[in-house]
């Protein structure tokens, strides 16, 4: 048993963080907001680059994969960046695609998937949106127990987080698959993607409003000094440290009750982490100028992708041993 | 002890009713964060006011119906449940308004109340400060003598409304060698289309200009403006926010509606089985009678002649949780569609979530609540 | 509108106040745990006379209620005070007897609940206890759909609160009453007089708890100023100032749904104000020598007397206008 | 990263859970906190050590078998996934054998540790003084120096198992005129029946006498059972709970063992439809998944050369509130039955509740939490 990151993907993810940190995400979020995917485009052919979008896909299909830690290890560092665009969507497809028992699909669209050059996007059996289908170049849409390719996508309605655009779907083209194992792996990426997420999003809000009542002073001293602004903050860094072995654990074993259980951790800590960053920040923090709201608002409607709280927690009971 | 109406108060409650049944807009009307939304609201104001329903407890002669505080709460239950619009003056009249019945001249009074109860003039707030959050004495703006007034310089920000207000009122500090901070600083009214003043919008988390930062570069403000003795202004101020705020700054109608609506919703969307969600609608109801009851005895002793000093932080800490509560069941109870920015629950869930931040934060209102009503010693916070 | 406790209100409670700290309650809860009534059935006597028991009764049977707003008043002293016994369970009673078409039962026992001379107790629909039976001159019981007086009664078994002795009840002997509303009486008399109950135990942990904070000194302070502490306590009062209009408003319109509200507010206050008495206190909070534990233990089992919180809250929902 | 283990450790795992199947008690036998139920676990004890399974991490030498972290964490999962009895002895082999190992001499290791791991002697722990909680530099019972040792006066309290153990372990002050109230401690062992040890014995919540204050008048300890130097009592005491407290305090196999209880009352008692509480019961499983995987990282860090420092602070306030949550939901579930003292879950509740309190506080460990591991500036506290 070694339960800890290698020295290689601590690497991994301290190259991500370097190339994020350098990259002006904040800038490509407020494009996309408003429709602009250039920048959001850009940052994805890097993040190929660096072989984020290989990582599910297995080395048959020019990927590298299937890697589920690395890609908890990744999609930790999209979260804490706010990357935008449909990265879990993308890597929830390459999933699906790998485990059709037909490999036509797979081999047409997965080394696209790898490369940067296919951004994808799926509307699961759960809602009625494919985020961000305006931006793909493929959009998976469930239908009548199937899932099919799309021909375009219908209108696109606003997200309480402006950097996620929910379209709906086109009419279904092709079909996929109808296996249920392929609706499995779709659900175990889409959710494990989902779960680093939303653990990256809650360590950017602590590590930002750590830093922030350091230095920010109220009544003569720093507010970081005061007992009950510090107790909040440790108990956001409880629920997120122990939000982290879980993510881990579920990237080893792919159940699905693990896999829930990461989600439904992951996604309440980071909307914990949320709520006290907003309430330490004060007015400021209540803003869309500020970056932070990049990460409040996201923290919000992350709860409920790929699986609500109450979701999840059915999965865990529903699959303990 | 009794919760009883009288039947001259029952009267009124039909009264309100009827006349929000024959008014109140079939369709919810824009949001009052956006410019049009605010034109909006700017006419409900005056079609409220047309009929002396704005400011029913004013006194007549400013256009109010001079009723006491029960039937002040009466006419609120019938307000949010008819659906009625938010109300677009609600900083003029809770916050400016007491402070000029109690310190106004006759003539300030004549001249700010009418206008603000027909939405003619529509106010802004103007307290915080970049530097100074909860901690208003550290208020560095400044007001300079000049013949026949003040002239207003520095800055102001999270003034609720300014974004397309037309006036604005706050303190600023007139005598800089004052020998503490909470001394030397005088309540001013202004002119936001004045000479001087820059707004400039800001957009709160859903984008929507909620608030504004005021820069004021030598702003004239003629003496008639100031309100209350000069110097005094921090000392005004607290006394209009202490006596009342619990009862006017959220009322209990709004969460009763709140409740009411969140029930609708579990009942025509809810499963019935889910009993996590439906503990959780019964939690919203439960504090909203909580909250209206809790009012009730507040009224009671209010109409005694008793004042509400340090009550009035639990009140605060109560509803702006409450209400956060509220939302977030309602938008658990939406699932996936709750994530739609256009959801009815959506901009009352982002109002909500500056609740527990604005007029003293949460935290500061439980040191208030320990310090002052438990006599637990204060500390330095820290 | 008057939503105030009047002036002869406010000195009933004074004056049971007054009275119950003048007759060292604690040591008759350590003797009822102990099987040892005799102290508690003279305290008994002495709420009889100052008019407690009387306040359910309605005057046609020697009593002076039905008063259920003086009711509660009192039962709040009698949680603040820890006072032993099936005190809650005689309210229950003589609801139910007062609201029993028939008046023969009413007639022959209500006049000694009201004078104290008949301790009465319940077996609920919910449960398998009469609560106290041994010490009871009176048991009802729920069987076949009908209310029963009992003959003596069945093994005792040990709560977590030992000054609550469950005891089952003895074989069904008279029928009382089948009418649905001396049903509903007893339920609503019985939630009523626990609401109360609980929002005075939680009150009695708050005052003691903001005592021993006041004089306990760590680090060279008093721990009532730090602000970990204070918020705590805070939080306690919060819950218990807004559970106790709900209280007074159920004992006016005495609606399901209110009390159901009243109930479950008020024992969750109670619950919440015994968690934070414990930590606050300490190691020498968690023993029983330190009568504190006579609250602490009594919060802990209320949740459940008279409706769990599950069932209140389903009350409200269901009762919601 | 891997989670998998090596064909040794799992035929490891298998010889323990065979063992455990053959030799636990089929009917839970007394509780540990009465004279006859501590008698059978010092009883159970033995057997334990019989086979060599009562403390399987530390030196043959002493009784154990030397196996790593791993093995430990494998050996506790196995112990509590059968239902053995609770660890009568763990006040020794948890704080006092962990400093012998690293402070003890030759002599004091092989007089003590064996007789400690066959259960012969059950030692107590004796730090908390009446005026000393979570401030343990406030100690006050002294050791004065007498020929060929030390006489120990004073007051101690909460020491857990006093009521019917052996002997004691504990900080006492040698050096009053010490310059700063850290120092001039020493660490001694004691016998609880030596003349001059009074032990009165303390109801807990539920009336057992789960712990007992020691007054000690003039009680003799000859210099072979002081630990280390003399007036190093402090940090002596300090570095063994630092590095292995998260880790040894309470094991992960307790956890695990407990949400499965409760998920099998779940199964037998709960209502499917009730998602209040299977949301809770969820709760308790994940919890106890987390705190495996993260003890297990720590458990990583551990065997490869690295400190636990203030991540144990974590630890502690993880467990601690879970533990009581997992107890409150089973209460809940078992519904007016909860209330009974005999059920299965209720000696396990009072036992919970103390956790937030002992080792120190919650409120101590977040400000660890937040100073050290948050780098937040100190404060005063108040």
């Amino acid at each position: 048993m070694r339960f800890q990151l290698d020295a290689e993907q601590r690497e991994f993810a301290r190259t991500l963080d370097a190339m994020l940190t350098a990259a002006d995400v904040p800038s490509a979020v407020r494009a996309w907001s408003t429709g602009d995917f250039a920048p959001g485009r850009a940052l994805w052919s890097r993040l190929a680059e660096a072989g984020v979008f290989a990582l599910a896909v297995p080395e048959e299909y020019e990927g590298v994969g299937p890697l589920a830690v690395e890609l908890a290890v990744a999609y930790v560092e999209l979260g804490r960046h706010a990357v935008p665009g449909p990265v879990v969507e993308t890597a929830a497809v390459a999933g699906l695609l790998a485990a059709t028992g037909d490999s036509t699909h797979a081999k047409r669209l997965l080394p696209g998937i790898a490369a940067g050059s296919v951004m994808a996007t799926v509307k699961a059996p759960g809602g009625p949106y494919a985020l961000d289908a305006e931006a793909a170049d493929l959009t998976v849409t469930f239908a009548d127990g199937a899932l099919h390719t799309c021909t375009g996508h219908g209108p696109t309605h606003r997200s309480a987080d402006p950097a996620r655009r929910l379209t709906e779907p086109g009419a279904p083209a092709e079909l996929l698959t109808s296996d249920r194992a392929a609706f499995a792996a779709t659900d175990a990426w889409g959710t494990l993607a989902s779960a680093a997420q939303a653990l990256g999003v809650g360590r950017a809000l602590l590590d930002r409003t750590v830093a922030y009542v350091k230095q920010r002073r109220q009544f003569g001293t720093e507010i970081g000094a005061f007992q009950a602004v510090k107790h909040q903050l440790a108990d956001v860094l409880l629920k997120l440290e122990f939000a982290a072995p879980l993510l881990y654990g579920a990237a080893l074993t792919m159940s699905r009750a693990d896999l829930a259980a990461a989600k439904v951790s992951a996604s309440e800590a980071a909307y914990a982490a949320s709520r006290v960053a907003l309430q330490l920040h004060g007015a400021i923090g209540y803003t869309e100028e500020l970056d932070l709201s990049l990460w409040i608002r996201k923290a919000q409607v992350l709860r409920t992708a790929w699986g609500s709280p109450a979701e999840c927690r059915a999965r865990v009971v529903a699959g303990a041993r | 002890m009794d919760l009883d109406e009288s039947p001259e108060e029952q009267a009124f409650r039909q009264e309100a009713r009827d006349w929000l049944r024959a008014n109140v807009p079939p369709e919810p009307i824009g949001s009052l964060e956006t410019e049009e939304g605010f034109g909006q609201h700017r006419q409900w104001e005056a079609r409220l006011a047309a009929d002396r329903w704005s400011v029913v407890n004013w006194p007549e002669e400013y256009g109010g119906r001079g009723v006491d505080i029960v039937k002040w709460l009466i006419f609120e239950e019938e307000y949010h449940a008819a659906g009625a619009p938010g109300r677009v003056s609600q900083n003029g009249i809770n916050l400016l308004a007491p402070t000029l019945l109690d310190h106004g001249t006759d003539g300030q009074k004549a001249r700010v109340l009418p206008a603000m109860a027909s939405g003619e003039v529509i106010w802004a707030q103007a307290w915080s400060e970049p530097e100074a959050g909860s901690d208003l004495a550290s208020l560095r703006s400044r007001a300079e003598r000049t013949a026949g007034g003040w002239l207003l310089s520095g800055q102001k920000t999270w003034s609720s409304r300014a974004a397309f207000a037309d006036r604005a009122f706050g303190v600023f500090r007139t005598d800089p060698d004052a020998a503490k901070p909470h001394q030397g600083l005088t309540y001013l009214m202004f002119d936001l289309r004045a000479p001087g003043v820059t707004v400039r919008p800001i957009g709160r988390l859903d984008g929507k200009p909620a608030f504004a930062e005021l820069f004021l570069d030598r702003v004239f403000v003629p003496d008639e403006d100031v309100i209350g003795e000069v110097g005094r202004g921090w000392r005004i101020a607290m006394s209009t926010t202490g006596n009342e705020r619990g009862l006017t700054l959220r009322s209990p109608g709004r969460f009763l509606a709140g409740a009411q609506r969140l029930l609708a919703l579990w009942r025509e969307r809810g499963d019935p089985a889910d009993t996590a969600l439906r503990d959780r609608v019964a939690d919203a109801v439960i504090g909203a009678r909580a909250y209206q009851l809790f009012t009730a005895a507040g009224a009671t002793r209010f109409a005694a002649g008793e004042t509400i000093g340090a009550e009035s932080s639990l009140n605060k800490v109560f509803w702006s949780e409450h209400d956060i509560r509220t939302h977030e069941t309602a938008l658990d109870l939406l699932g996936v569609e709750g994530e739609l920015a256009e959801n009815a629950w959506a901009e009352g869930y982002v109002f909500a979530l500056a609740g527990p931040i604005y007029a003293g934060t949460n935290e500061i209102q439980r040191d208030i609540i320990a310090e002052r009503l438990l006599g637990l010693p204060k500390g330095r916070r820290a």
